[in-house]
């Protein structure tokens, strides 16, 4: 059987400390503020800074019961090319649907690193951008901007009012402010 | 759920550990010993800034274990104010003498649990072995489907609790809830403040003109007289429930009972199961009920005291059951199967029942794996060997 | 006697915390309840964190403007509660500076189940845990030194005393229960039962332990050392052990030695804390 | 039955030990001095001061024979042997 | 029982604590951590007193805690040595956790239980609350009805743990069994030592050259199979009692079974019970035999694993069973009774069972109480509703 | 690290005995084990009782004849593990003077569970159960003196170390095995995760530790205190506490106070240490 | 139902440390050493020394299989006559039973302690035999010598086996040699 | 699966870092003066002396990429700064 798919889902793929788990969370709390039902979660364990980590966000019209794992993605997030060595990202993605990856390679050297892939490659290069915007290498607010442009499954408005408020207070409002531009970087970004 | 929203409530979105601390900051208790343990952690962290940015006045004290969490927890509540604690797994077990001490005292405190597996081997993730290993104890157990119910159910809770002078464990699943960011909608806080009430213990420590003595030496001409008190005070806990949730229905639109029927009225072949994983089962029996299947869920919220009449009423017009446990008894039947065949038998039910053990030590389960139940409850393929869902 | 003094020297109404042990099981046998002010028992090792809740629980009521009566909260445990079972629960209680007097009675032993060793038993004492045989001469464990170890934790006022000095004692949980934060007094309680003496003995043996230097009394106030009494013919430690049959085996032939170290752990703690006192 | 073994206070309900006493310990007015030993010392608790009916300023020693264990620590500890255990 | 005496054997009087302890002289284990707890007691004393006259050469450690001596216990079994400890009541319930991690890491410590109530309020007589309330631990459950029983069951149950490689609880009543002198047989020291054999741990801490790892973390992929395997060792139990019993008997003349049924092949009112009560139920049985009365008794001796299959076939003839239990499980039925009821079930008997409490915190039993539970079988007047003794 | 150069300067052959936390959990993720010797981690609280078990096992052998093999017996414990829940095992440890090298490795709170507090914990640091925020300071407790509390059991040997200096410690190290019967180490170990600070600086923030007297680098033997490096030029503390963010709410208007309280903490503490090192 | 009464069941009265708990004890072993079967037990709680406890024996010549307390027994033992007041001393004691008590006073003022007695009652000045013969007032040996003339249940050389056996090793030779003589002279008593 | 989930010691079950380091250490021989401070320090116990071939007396720290994390303690320490992040 194959669950109704009223439910749009997101996989991150990304390592501890990238930001993988706050990318969810402002995915999420956008959606929330448009009135959607969601999920987000990560998969926990004990966490060595770098080790590989999955998080994965679900955007519904309708209250989400089930408390799955994602396994039949709409759309992946990569937040590091390095992680699809180890990592089957491209995995039930199929034609319609896009693997967004973080990196400098060009998109058909990315392709080639998923076995009968189907579907769409996006590539940005993240880190390049944040190092811009924001001073460090912290991919994860470009590639949220990436990500709302390739999906348009909430609205940028309302990615960067979330971010705001839940990270205003965390980072202070410099800081918040460069990560929104980094956010709208990203969704600008070809 | 039927969802009748008025205006004054705040639809958001929390993790369950976030969503049990903001039921906290309305509660507002006097005192919480916490200590940490993965997963229980977000609940004490997220009701710790609150309380450090002056949001409730809760007096947290940062205790050396899970022993002293609970021994405080006793402490305090005996003096006469509102105590609350959280733990998980390991600092379940560590507690186990003292779960008995606070329930012969009869000390409604409020106790949230992330529920996790034991170790050895150590192993963080969610199951349900930690609060069965605790069934016994003499506390209220409610389990929690999602962070809306994490939420309810400590408010509900913590009147149930008060109102049968017994302590409850307001149970979510280690992770998967306590850790999964989900929408809910919040009440005022003058609305959860009057409904929960002043806690008032007429056996308060700190009445000092009116001396008492806690925790005696019973003999056997007592002893028994005592625990038997214990378990009337236990008989009468689903009746509390009732009264509680329909009084939070008032206020919440949101009407609880102590088992939730799913499409149970008239299915044939019905899961029981408690925890994250109904959520998963209701979506199984709306597609099965499209094909035509009569399937149903009995989720289980109360699990102690256990509503046995409730329950067989529930699944009286059942022919194939399977019951679903996140925990194993080892050398036994698994706790819920055990306690549903005891309902069955008392009543006479004629039915099979298939037990199914899943999700062991943070294992996924999937809607397939339910389907895959049903069908053999539909097939009649099930025997009386536990099945193990890998 | 203990209890009552201290009890005694309180002015404000007072708040008692008891662990497992013979004072608990002798006086709260239901229905029957020897204690004229609030008391709770709630298990063996954990009194110390019962008390920590019942303390907090006046802070917060205090906090909320709920209370403005003054109140003592005071524990009292035996020694084995206090320096093995429930040594954890006394050291994050005494961390967190709770405002409580924890008493220790020391007895030297598990002596309501029948007299088995703790931590506070001294060397070559004939226990049920540790008895005298053939190839035994008793417990073989000097006693661990609580007061160094509650000291270690900074508490502004703690002292040793003697239920043979009552004044002494008396002046000492005046001072533990004026001060703010945690205090704890370390009382020495002959057991006529597994000491085995005759009970109408019991203040001669109590004080016998305070003649031989086996047990000062002292006070350590701000981290200084004070000693109450100042002893100044120390008697021979074999006077003390004599009284009792849970030292007799020590004086046969072959015991010559342990006899000698115990005479030579006295010693040295004594000048230890002589060196500390000046 | 007290709900969760609760006891409220009530004097009547402290441990009466009348019955199985080996002996009794009794003051002996013309003797005691008052000094308050063995009011202390009492691990029971049982002795307390009276006023003297004799006109002597000091105290007196009573001894509660209803929670008095026959201990003799009383005895042991008055120093002018103003007790006796009967 | 039948009384095949050999020559060599002691014919003796000893409490159930000194039996133990003298069982426990004739194995000579290596390490016993221990805490003293009334009842447990006359074991650890007795073994103390033994072992400084030299007549064992264990090493006895006097921890600081129960907590402690069950740790203590994991440590010098995993390093590869036989180890036991005693406990009771508070004791048992304070070493929850570890009691999880011992039969997590599969290491068959024996561990000596006098049963007793659990606070609060405190109460040092037996019942069965604190065994009762760890039978969910994965340690084998040995009940013992004598002091004969207690003696044996030391013997074989060390042998069961070791083959089973699965911890063991052995289980005396408190105060009835531990502190009453009755009369026993002593096997020889070396019929004894043969029959325990050398204890070898393959996975020996101490074994430097072969270095293991003890206690890892195990994540979601692994921690279900972990469980399943210490499952699986459970169910292979019954079948290495029923071998070391076999064996047993070859040693002494005492034959014995995980169940035993006392004039039950033909009874059509069955008392199912554990324990020390079972004696009295066997002098009921003979007098109502007497009068012409089909009753019996099973007596469970291995509760856990408990023995489903083995307990139907026994009661198979039943038409009214009663399960007399002596601890409660707040809020559920007693735990014996929900075994009993699970294995009935299971097999689909048709028989009715009445639920019977007794003997909490030392209230004692009488002969003329079960011939009260027996009259109720045969006239047919009992409930479903629990039915307390007191 | 700690543990490679303690089990470097082994001699025989060791046995480990782990608590729960951030080195058990990364080093033993089944099917991988980090560990090259044998090793066993029970509990969080119990690794002391555990490694008793162990040992006596080791000594029944050898009693027994069965065994002529020299071993040593080290437990790794977390601050949390030892300061705090393991507290009570450790103690008993202790007493019974177990033949057992206890390795304390301080990152001064639970780190393995993302950060909370600990006994260990500093006054002032912005934790997970004592965060800074407007009504906070963060931990309100000074870290309880863990050396005094093993010092009060009479332990043999034990030293205060740093993982920034390496020789120091590996003496420490191999003193401490040298050691009949039980030996204790606390070692300072920084945690970037929590502290927040960048990785490279490990060596750096460590050093400042000792630098500014927090840390002052020391044994006690036979209980005489010995300073093994003598700071001459104390830093300030702010130095240290600048280097990492869960301090850096103390630098906000408000907290001057709570600094101050801090340098005086430490400039006591210091001051006591060279007491009692003369 | 009355239990088939091939048991021979006794209840001992006595204080906490007057040595009814012994008495029991060299009473049964005595009877194990003749072959019998027995079981001695005391009722147990937290005692202060003084304090009123009751020990019981049962002797038979099967195994005893049943755990009750004695309610019936065959005979009584009263080591302190102070225990007649709080305890009825002489319950289920019938026609050609006996309440044997340890006590300087008449029997007949004894008898009058007991409410509706029809036993029998056999005092005897155990308190000053033992005096008399050990020294200290420990009345235990020589009621159990009277016991045993009483009831004739074990031989007086079992006894003396016994105690010896027990007590030899904890009391030493001397004090255990002058306990049998009691034993002997609470035997040969009137 | 092993029984207790016991784990025999095995080497190529130490955990493996190599796929998720953000920086690589690289140790530059030329400067390398074989202090040992690196080997001492490395957190993951990655890093180990070998002999040098180009006939120098001194040893050559080696790091081993599959185990180490990417720290960079090893860098902070070097006193020659021989090591680089890559
Ligand atoms: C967890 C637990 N373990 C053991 C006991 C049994 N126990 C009760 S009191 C006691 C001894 C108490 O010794 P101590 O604290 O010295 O007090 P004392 O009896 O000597 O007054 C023991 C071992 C218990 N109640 N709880
Ligand atoms: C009884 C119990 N309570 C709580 C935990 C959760 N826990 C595991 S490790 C840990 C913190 C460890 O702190 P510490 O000992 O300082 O070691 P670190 O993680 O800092 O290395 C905690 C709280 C547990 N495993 N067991
Ligand atoms: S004499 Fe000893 S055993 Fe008896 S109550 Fe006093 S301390 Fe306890
Ligand atoms: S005999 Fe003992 S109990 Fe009685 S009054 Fe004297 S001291 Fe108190
Ligand atoms: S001790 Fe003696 S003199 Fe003093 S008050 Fe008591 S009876 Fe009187
Ligand atoms: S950096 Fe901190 S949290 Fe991470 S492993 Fe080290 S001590 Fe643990
Ligand atoms: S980067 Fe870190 S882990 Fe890697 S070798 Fe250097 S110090 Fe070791
Ligand atoms: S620290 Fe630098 S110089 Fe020293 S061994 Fe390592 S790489 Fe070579
Ligand atoms: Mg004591
Ligand atoms: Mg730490």
């Amino acid at each position: 059987m194959k669950f109704n798919k009223k439910t749009f889902e997101v996989i991150i793929f990304a390592r501890a400390g990238q930001g993988g788990k706050s990318l969810a969370e402002s995915l999420a709390q956008a959606a929330v503020s448009e009135g959607k039902y969601v999920q987000a979660f990560s998969v926990y364990g004990p966490q060595r800074s770098g080790a590989p980590t999955k998080a994965f966000v679900k955007i519904s019209d309708e209250t989400i019961r089930n408390h799955e794992p994602i396994i039949d993605p709409d759309v992946v997030v990569v937040l590091d090319d390095v992680l699809m060595e180890s990592e089957d990202v491209g995995k039930n993605i199929t034609e319609n649907e896009s693997v967004i990856v973080n990196t400098k390679k060009p998109e058909e050297e990315i392709r080639k690193k998923i076995k009968n892939f189907r579907g769409n490659i996006k590539s940005i290069d993240a880190n390049g951008i944040a190092l811009d915007t924001i001073g460090m290498i912290q991919p994860n607010g470009v590639i949220l901007g990436k990500l709302i442009a390739v999906t348009e499954i909430v609205k940028l408005e309302s990615v960067k009012e979330q971010f705001r408020k839940i990270f205003e207070k965390k980072i202070g409002e410099e800081l918040t402010q460069k990560n929104v531009l980094a956010i709208e970087r990203g969704y600008d970004a070809l | 759920m039927k969802e009748k929203i008025s205006n004054c409530k705040t639809r958001v979105a929390l993790t369950g550990g976030a969503a049990s601390a903001e039921a906290l900051r309305q509660i507002n208790p006097m005192v919480m010993p916490v200590y940490p343990i993965t997963p229980q952690t977000p609940i004490i962290e997220t009701f710790a800034k609150i309380c450090a940015n002056g949001k409730a006045d809760t007096e947290i004290i940062t205790v050396e274990s899970e022993h002293s969490a609970i021994s405080a927890a006793v402490g305090s509540q005996a003096a006469g104010v509102r105590s609350v604690t959280a733990t998980s797994s390991q600092g379940l077990a560590l507690m186990n003498e003292i779960l008995y001490i606070a329930s012969g005292m009869r000390l409604p405190i409020v106790m949230l649990i992330s529920a996790r597996a034991l170790s050895a081997p150590l192993s963080i993730h969610g199951d349900h072995s930690d609060v069965m290993g605790a069934r016994d104890t003499g506390w209220i157990q409610l389990f929690s489907d999602s962070v809306q119910e994490v939420y309810d159910n400590t408010i509900i809770g913590t009147k149930l609790a008060e109102k049968s002078e017994v302590p409850i464990m307001v149970v979510m699943d280690g992770f998967i809830t306590s850790h999964n960011v989900e929408n809910l909608e919040l009440l005022e806080d003058d609305a959860v403040r009057n409904f929960v009430g002043e806690y008032r213990n007429e056996n308060a420590l700190l009445d000092v003109d009116n001396p008492v003595t806690y925790g005696p030496v019973s003999l056997a001409n007592s002893h028994f007289d005592f625990k038997l008190d214990q378990e009337k005070a236990m008989q009468k806990v689903e009746e509390n429930c009732r009264e509680a949730m329909r009084e939070f229905a008032e206020i919440s639109g949101r009407s609880y009972e102590a088992i939730e029927k799913y499409q149970a009225d008239d299915a044939e072949n019905i899961i029981v199961a408690m925890g994250s994983v109904a959520g998963s089962i209701k979506d199984v029996v709306d597609e099965m009920r499209e094909r035509g299947e009569k399937v149903g869920l009995l989720k289980i919220k109360l699990f102690r005291p256990f509503p046995y009449e409730t329950v067989v009423e529930a699944l009286s017009k059942a022919k194939n059951i399977a019951v679903m446990d996140r925990a194993l008894s080892f050398g036994a039947k698994p706790a819920l199967y055990s306690d549903v065949v005891n309902a069955v038998f008392q009543a006479s039910l004629d039915v099979k029942i298939g037990s199914y053990v899943y999700g062991l030590g943070g294992r996924d389960i999937f809607r397939k794996d339910i389907e895959g139940i049903f069908e053999e409850l539909l097939n009649g393929k099930f025997s009386k060997e536990i099945k193990y869902i890998k | 006697m203990i209890v009552r003094n201290v009890l005694d020297v309180a002015e404000d109404p007072v708040v008692i915390i008891n662990a497992t042990g013979c004072l608990e099981v002798t006086s709260t046998i239901y229905p029957y309840t020897a204690w004229k002010v609030p008391y709770i028992h709630n298990a063996f090792e954990n009194a110390a964190a019962t008390a920590a809740g019942v303390e907090t629980a006046y802070q917060a009521l205090k906090k909320r403007g709920l209370t403005d009566k003054k109140m003592k909260f005071i524990v009292f445990g035996g020694d084995g509660g206090t320096f093995d079972i429930g040594l954890q629960s006394l050291s994050g209680m005494l961390e967190r500076n709770h405002d409580v007097l924890y008493v220790a009675y020391d007895n030297e032993g598990y002596m309501n189940t029948g007299g088995q060793r703790s931590g506070a038993t001294p060397i070559g004492a004939d226990m049920e845990t540790t008895p005298a045989g053939k190839k035994s001469y008793g417990n073989r464990n000097f006693r661990k030194n609580m007061m160094e170890i509650v000291a270690g934790h900074g508490v502004k006022y703690l002292a040793q005393a003697n239920v043979a000095y009552v004044e002494d004692l008396r002046m000492k949980a005046k001072k533990a229960l004026a001060t703010e934060g945690s205090s704890f007094l370390l009382v020495f309680q002959p057991c006529t039962n597994v000491w085995k003496f005759p009970t109408s003995d019991y203040v001669k043996v109590a004080k016998l332990a305070t003649e031989t230097n086996y047990w000062p009394l002292y006070e350590i106030e701000n981290g200084n050392y004070n000693l109450t009494l100042k002893n100044e013919n120390q008697k021979n430690i074999e006077e003390y052990l004599k009284t009792q049959k849970r030292f007799k085996h020590l004086f046969q032939v072959g015991n010559e030695e342990v006899l000698k170290s115990i005479q030579e752990g006295v010693n040295r703690k004594w000048e230890e804390l002589l060196k500390k006192v000046e | 039955m007290e709900k969760g073994a609760i006891i409220k206070h009530d004097i009547k309900k402290a441990a009466d030990t009348g019955s199985w006493r080996n002996f009794t310990p009794e003051v002996d007015a013309e003797k005691c001095i008052g000094c308050g030993n063995c009011v202390k010392y009492c691990p029971d608790g049982c002795i307390l001061f009276k006023d003297r009916e004799d006109g002597k300023p000091t105290k007196l020693a009573e001894i509660d024979p209803e929670f008095c264990k026959g201990c003799g620590v009383c005895a042991q500890v008055c120093p002018v042997k103003a007790i006796d255990m009967k």
